[in-house]
């Protein structure tokens, strides 16, 4: 049998040696400008990563390309982030002006550091996998072409803004908590194939699947029922039954949630909460998506303070005002209906009109 | 159409090579999969292990989580791997000729 | 060209400023004949507005249960190259860093046995290779193991845990994350290759509490790094800062959660009230020249992060607040044997930790795993008053 | 004295500076055998700390299904003179003001009838008149409605709503509580003396959001006065107040939850950003003679506040934002008959409206009462996924 | 049959003159001394309302002698607070030191008036309830006699501070929200008497009575069976079904709540949440939970700032540090465990040590 | 103890004055309480009322809610109190040998 549980490589051994050398002794940085972030050592080092956009899903062709660049100006290393976006780093201030410039020349994009949008946190889609409502790199292609600037600092924001893309509300990614998420969803109920349920599935397991207890068994089908009223289209069901299928291509679509963080600074992590209930999928560009997404960025930049995130803004505009400066309309599907739900009823006079 | 042939017989497989009527399981077709699942030689050990499957399936209607097979079984994660090098979903489950464990991935 | 293989819709996606996927998808089909085939599905899939994949697929190496994901077209006739389309997913290197020479190696397995297509990286942290069959996946494993790269996990199994930059890059880190990713990759190779749990179990680090590998929200056990010590301030460099007209007053002071900084504009000092400060980085992060992590230094445990799925997304809780990081962090190893131990004996199918935490409660988890409660743990005790209380702890009723 | 009748432990609460209840009982008790009994019976439950009240008791008068509280001791034989000790609850003047003339009419029929004790108030808002026996109870009633005193609510009905002094006494009320708790009192009477809902349903009403009526912390449907233009600022008062060394920043700018005022120190003017105002009442309340509601006045109208029992405690949420309040209060009962009527039909037995709301969700409930959603229902949207959606909404299945 | 459903006398019938000319004319208050609220009306009146504690629990004696006093000082007119106090409204100014001081003489107290404890709200009891833990009066009278200098004003606060006491976790009175709550608990599961069960009670709705899925039926006793693990000890059950007794002498007592609020003024209003999960019934004076409720008392007013309600200055100050300054225990009881329990958990890494 | 005599044999009755054995319900009994609960003359009204409410607890073991009680016996509320003065729980369940309301005051 071949070798296991060896696990990866050491990264002690996948550093440059700037790094190695001032491992921990890092002392304060700086942005002296977009994309580019200057790390100054006790050791006194001075060590310059260049941030470039990547597509995330790339080919062999385009990792040698970065391997070039990296030889050339890098000593031969070079990270990603997690954000998925490629970092030189750059330990001879001499090479980052004719780095910058190639990176320009061979057309990729520096930026994401500091107040900007980075790179988007998605998910497999059409591309890969069999819970896709949407494409996910489709999505989040057709956005940066509106938003780029963003991520390049040629429009300058308060603050970093973070967005993902999930395919389907499993949320693989960190939609539940982004400054702006979009997520595919699902509109109508699992429909049954009686025959195959009998023979593929686990009755059990998927009666016991569902959040809401809309399942139960068919014993005369060997199969099972779903009561249309309780079923919030979650999928569930249709993960652990393969005879279940909710894609639904006429309904099927995008939903847009905002004002999601995950770090502690100031305020604590949030969840995203829903703006916008449903969209419908509009390959290959989605352009009520990208329109949308454009103008809660706008709205949120002009109106919010420095340093203030999404989440924090809304907080303190109150979602009253969010609703109204965005112009989104406030339907009964923003009100939560699902366990924790009166949790977020308000209990207070405290509002705005 | 995947096919797996036992005693002439033409037994269909989906992709992943389970079959696809569960009534078509035999002990004739345990030995066929032995050889694509790399078991060499199905031992007492191996039965112990495709029977309690098959009874846990019958009595419960799901396949057991793998920590209750261990424990029922009382052979360690490690020799379940040994018995079956493909592993206990993709090989015992298999072999027992349970639907195919689906999920979490 | 073949008039069925044009790829209208995905072309369009070949314009616009932002690096292309298509591209990417269009360069390797020049080369690999599957990823051709999934060109063509997408293609299929942009007009149809619906997915081509089936349900299901069950595909590994020999000797472990996980680490690769089956994925079959649901219309193989239709599609045949990419009938088969299965995805390896392989450990990264903690904090993302590669030498050219080892990302070469890779490049170079993966043509030879797959579509020559990646995630890098995925979002969990994995290196995703994209694009393979069935009777490949065991020789590219082979040839991935004499390079050094081994698979991450699926199925009911720890994931390949993920981190921040930390140390090598960046002067907030409180703890060593790369290491720790490290040392916790190799140790749990096990219980990352043989799925035995309930369900998925994921681990991230982040040396400090900006969290950056978005552990809280994203993994079932995250360790954030954090001091339990002052902040550490350097008033010459403040009074540059206000010299240069930052404004400490709109920007920091108002901001800190817990007013714990005073500006004496007398004595042109910038205090701060130890007792009050919640280490949330904010004044570090807008001053990072004058104000710097404390000196003790350690982390913070967080217990139950997760998506949506079942009873609906949590952000991790405080499990420990504080716990010291040094090699080989056996603390941090029993506590994240006792938690999966006594998940994986009373979890039930697809459920999350988070979610076994809500059905038993809080203080019948932590007794069982033997931690004290502490208030750290809550925002708030209780509001209701339906405790409970266990016949031992009572008098004997006449 | 007879050696049983002694009543060592209440003694002691005869003692101290606060006023006594033991003494207010011991005075009853020379008048009233059945007061007498009480004492005694009270004083064993000090000694053997357990109350000697039986479960149950249904008594009333005609024509009523509630408004009396029946009560019997456990140990009759013991505690002769209070084995019948039932109470009527009586509905209050709104405001609780009252005339000495009505009070001594009062004191007449309860001496005459019952112990002469009471609670003034219960803590619903009644007069309660504590402790008759069952043949007093109808010619008690019938002698309180010859001076115009009713019965209050019992059971699963309507009880006595209750409000604060307001207009009568109050620069900050926004609304007429008193004529509302009047009008509404009368308006339902039959709804508070003939129990035909699954439970109690309260009713309160405070005439500014500082809630001295605490409605919604305690009552199914609150009323809570407010404006929706802007707070009045006295210029020169402020000056005063600033002048006086009031502490304006840290009393006042710094506590307004929304930042919503600012001092303009060089012009000392005291500016308010008007959307930025949640009608707090802080600024009001710390500068009472600088700074006054709005003059656009109504209430907002809060449902589903309770005690734990059951589900848990809530407080009550946002069902109208705003509305305006004038005599005779259409719009407030065409709300009230909706809500009750859709909880009469469908909430189960002993389940209170904020339950009901939590068992179908806020919209479906919305939609049956006829109100349209307004995010000021919501402290933030939902954060999970799963959303509703029914089969008109969306696009017949192919 | 006699005439029903006429209501309450009118309230336009029970007011002061002074009241009924200035109302809705009220302009601005002041508390020139403590329970003296003076009230200024754009009439140019004046109103000064002085504050008297009341037991509550009061008999036709009491009520006669505030009769008195109203008409001696206050033309016949009186009224009630909200927290059960008397107010004597004075429109002459100079007979407000007389009535003063007759109250004074009388021994009766004067007080509760702005940043100052005022009267208990509370219940029941031993008195009337059949629900009753503990008794209510008592608790009140022996908690006062240790405050009562917060109410007179001798002892100055921050801000206002308001008690209540329920006798059961019915929590009738204001429990849930107030500053500090004195709750009756119990700490054992119920017992059946099943001959009394299959006579009185109906099985489905005790069955159905229970939050936690504890109770089943007993087909067999014709009575029902009690899980006492899934028992939290709520006493619903026994509401419904006079055959369940849960009084338990040896094992009922009392628990502490705090930090609860009604009021909208700068904060949300809160819910009172658990200090003290357990103190012996202790009557006839319960001095362990005098004591307690004095040490919160006074650990608050030491450390809050000016207007600072209990809740609020715990918001500020985190819970770590009132459990730090208290000298409370936190143990596993203050942890959640009902429905919204997760809603509790800290997710974030702000706290203090 | 209360007693009420119905045909000379003294039924036990609570303090409430509900029977305390169930089974000792008659139609007599019911007579004798009308008396007790203001009621003049036992209708036809009445009795289908009464039947109602046994047939309801025999069914469900619980009283049904006194909407449900209106609705499926076509009486108003005020109707309802026009047949039982004392209600439909002190009076008319009282009639119909039910066991005493509980909960809710
Ligand atoms: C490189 C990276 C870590 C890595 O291991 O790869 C990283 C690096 C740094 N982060 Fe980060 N963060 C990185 C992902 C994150 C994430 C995770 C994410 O976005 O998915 C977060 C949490 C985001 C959220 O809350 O949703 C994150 C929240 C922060 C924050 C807190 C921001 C806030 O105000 O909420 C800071 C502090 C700051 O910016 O001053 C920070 C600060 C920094 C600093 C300045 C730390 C330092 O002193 O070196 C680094 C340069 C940041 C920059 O881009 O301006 N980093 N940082 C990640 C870059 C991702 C990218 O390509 O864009
Ligand atoms: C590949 C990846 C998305 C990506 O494009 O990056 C992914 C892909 C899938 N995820 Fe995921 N998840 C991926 C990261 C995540 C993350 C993010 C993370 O790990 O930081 C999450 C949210 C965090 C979490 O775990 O809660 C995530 C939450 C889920 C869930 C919801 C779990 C939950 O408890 O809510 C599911 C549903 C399930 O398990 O059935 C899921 C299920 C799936 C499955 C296995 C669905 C399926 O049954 O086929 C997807 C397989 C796609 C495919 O064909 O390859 N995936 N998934 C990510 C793994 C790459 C890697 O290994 O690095
Ligand atoms: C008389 C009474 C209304 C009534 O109809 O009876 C009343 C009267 C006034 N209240 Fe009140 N409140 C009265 C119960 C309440 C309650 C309800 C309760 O305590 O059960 C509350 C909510 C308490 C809570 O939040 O838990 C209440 C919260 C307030 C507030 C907000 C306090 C805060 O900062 O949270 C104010 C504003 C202020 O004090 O500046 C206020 C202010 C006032 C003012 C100053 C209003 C005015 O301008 O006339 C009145 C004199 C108050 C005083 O005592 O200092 N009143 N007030 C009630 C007196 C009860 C008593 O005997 O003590
Ligand atoms: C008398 C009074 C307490 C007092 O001393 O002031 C009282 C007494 C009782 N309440 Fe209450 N409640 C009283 C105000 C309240 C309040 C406060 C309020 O109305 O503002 C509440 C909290 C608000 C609420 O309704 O949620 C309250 C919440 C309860 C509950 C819990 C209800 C819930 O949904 O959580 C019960 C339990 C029940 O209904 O079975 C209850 C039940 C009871 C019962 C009927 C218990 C019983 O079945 O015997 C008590 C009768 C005691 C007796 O013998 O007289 N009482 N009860 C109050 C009524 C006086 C009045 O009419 O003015
Ligand atoms: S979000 Fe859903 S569809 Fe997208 S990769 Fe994850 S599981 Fe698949
Ligand atoms: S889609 Fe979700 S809610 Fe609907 S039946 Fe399936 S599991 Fe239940
Ligand atoms: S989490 Fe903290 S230590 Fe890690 S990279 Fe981000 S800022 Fe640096
Ligand atoms: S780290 Fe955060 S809490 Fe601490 S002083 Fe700085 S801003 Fe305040
Ligand atoms: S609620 Fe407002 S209007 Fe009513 S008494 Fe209190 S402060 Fe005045
Ligand atoms: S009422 Fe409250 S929110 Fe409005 S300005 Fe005054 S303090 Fe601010
Ligand atoms: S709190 Fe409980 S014991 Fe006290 S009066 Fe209310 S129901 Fe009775
Ligand atoms: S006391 Fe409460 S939890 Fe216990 S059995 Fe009774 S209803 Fe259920």
């Amino acid at each position: 049998m071949a070798r296991t549980d060896f696990g990866p490589p050491d990264y002690r051994e996948m550093l440059p040696p700037i790094v190695a050398e001032n491992y921990g002794k890092w002392l304060y940085h700086e942005i002296p400008q977009p994309g580019v972030i200057k790390h100054v050592s006790e050791t006194g080092a001075v060590l310059y990563s260049v941030r470039m956009a990547s597509p995330r899903l790339v080919n062999s062709d385009w990792v040698r390309e970065i391997c070039d660049i990296a030889e050339k100006y890098c000593g031969g290393y070079l990270r990603f982030t997690t954000r998925h976006n490629v970092e030189f780093l750059v330990s001879d201030p001499s090479q980052l002006q004719p780095l910058l410039d190639e990176l320009k020349a061979r057309g990729h994009m520096i930026g994401g550091a500091g107040h900007a949008i980075s790179n988007v946190v998605h998910t497999q889609g059409w591309v890969h996998c069999k819970s896709a409502v949407t494409d996910a790199s489709g999505l989040v292609k057709s956005v940066m072409d509106e938003l780029h600037p963003y991520f390049s600092g040629k429009i300058k924001i308060p603050a970093r803004l973070r967005i993902a893309v999930a395919c389907c509300v499993n949320m693989c990614g960190a939609c539940h908590c982004s400054d702006i998420a979009i997520v595919g969803i699902h509109r109508t109920v699992p429909r049954i194939n009686d025959e195959l349920v009998a023979k593929t599935c686990e009755i059990p397991t998927t009666v016991a699947s569902c959040p809401t207890g809309a399942i139960r068994p068919n014993p005369k089908l060997k199969s099972i029922e779903i009561n249309a009223e309780k079923c919030m289209m979650c999928g569930n069901c249709t993960v652990v039954c393969p005879a279940l299928k909710i894609m639904d291509p006429e309904n099927d679509g995008v939903s847009i949630w905002v004002g999601g963080k995950v770090s502690n600074a100031r305020t604590a992590p949030m969840f995203s909460r829903l703006a916008v209930p449903f969209i419908k999928n509009n390959p290959p560009r989605w352009p009520e998506v990208t329109d949308t997404v454009k103008h809660l960025v706008e709205v949120w930049a002009k109106d919010a303070k420095y340093g203030e995130r999404m989440g924090e803004w809304i907080e303190r505009i109150g979602w009253e005002r969010f609703f109204k400066l965005t112009g989104l309309p406030f339907t009964e599907k923003h009100i939560d209906s699902f366990t924790h739900a009166t949790q977020t009823f308000r209990s207070t006079t405290q509002f705005r009109f | 159409m995947n096919y797996i042939e036992v005693n002439g017989v033409k037994i269909e497989l989906d992709e992943d090579g389970f079959i696809v009527e569960p009534d078509l399981w035999s002990e004739d077709l345990v030995k066929a999969f032995a050889k694509t699942e790399g078991v060499e030689e199905l031992t007492e050990d191996h039965w112990k292990v495709i029977n309690y499957l098959r009874d846990y399936f019958k009595q419960f209607g799901i396949a057991p989580m793998i920590r209750k097979l261990c424990k029922d079984t009382g052979f360690s994660l490690k020799e379940i791997y040994d018995l079956f090098p493909s592993g206990p979903a993709k090989g015992a489950c298999k072999l027992a000729g349970l639907p195919k464990p689906t999920g979490c991935v | 060209m073949d008039e069925k293989k044009t790829t209208p819709l995905l072309d369009e996606l070949e314009a616009g400023e932002w690096p292309s996927f298509v591209t990417q998808l269009k360069q390797a089909a020049k080369k690999s004949k599957m990823a051709a085939g999934l060109v063509q599905q997408l293609e299929a899939s942009y007009e149809e507005k619906i997915g081509h994949w089936k349900h299901g697929g069950i595909v590994g190496v020999k000797g472990y249960g996980g680490g690769v994901v089956g994925r079959y077209s649901d219309d193989p006739e239709r599609f045949p190259d990419c009938r088969e389309f299965h995805t390896l997913r392989v450990n990264q290197v903690a904090g993302f860093f590669y030498s050219t020479k080892k990302l070469r190696e890779l490049a170079d397995v993966w043509d030879k046995y797959g579509t020559g297509l990646y995630n890098l990286h995925g979002s969990t942290g994995d290196i995703i290779l994209l694009g393979t069959d069935t009777q490949n996946v065991q020789p590219c494993f082979d040839a991935l193991s004499e390079i050094g790269f081994d698979l991450g996990g699926s199925g009911g199994a720890l994931r390949t845990p993920s981190c921040c930059v930390g140390m090598a890059r960046c002067e907030k880190a409180c703890i060593d994350s790369m290491d720790i990713n490290h040392n916790l990759t190799l140790h749990y190779q096990n219980e990352m290759h043989r799925p035995a749990w309930p369900y998925k179990f994921k681990i991230k680090i982040s040396a400090c509490p900006n969290d950056c590998a978005a552990s809280t929200a994203r993994s079932d056990l995250a360790i954030v790094g954090l001091w339990r010590d002052t902040i550490e301030i350097d008033q010459d460099a403040v009074r540059e800062y206000v010299a240069n007209g930052f404004k400490l007053e709109e920007n920091v002071l108002r901001r800190c959660p817990t007013w714990a900084l005073d500006w004496d504009a007398e004595n042109k000092e910038l205090k701060v009230k130890a007792e009050d400060c919640t280490h949330c980085m904010h004044c570090i992060n807008a001053m990072p020249k004058a104000i710097r992590i404390g000196k003790e230094r350690g982390a913070a445990i967080m217990i139950g992060g997760k998506a949506p799925v079942v009873k609906g997304a949590n952000i991790g809780w405080v499990l420990v607040p504080f716990m010291k990081m040094e090699a080989p962090y056996t603390e941090l190893k029993e506590i994240i044997d006792r938690v999966t131990d006594y998940w994986a004996e009373h979890g039930k199918n697809r459920e999350r930790v988070g979610e076994l935490i809500d059905r038993v409660g809080y203080a019948t988890f932590l007794k069982a795993i033997g931690l004290e409660p502490v208030p750290q743990m809550v925002t708030a005790p209780r509001a209701n008053p339906y405790i409970f209380w266990s016949a031992e702890e009572v008098e004997k009723r006449g």
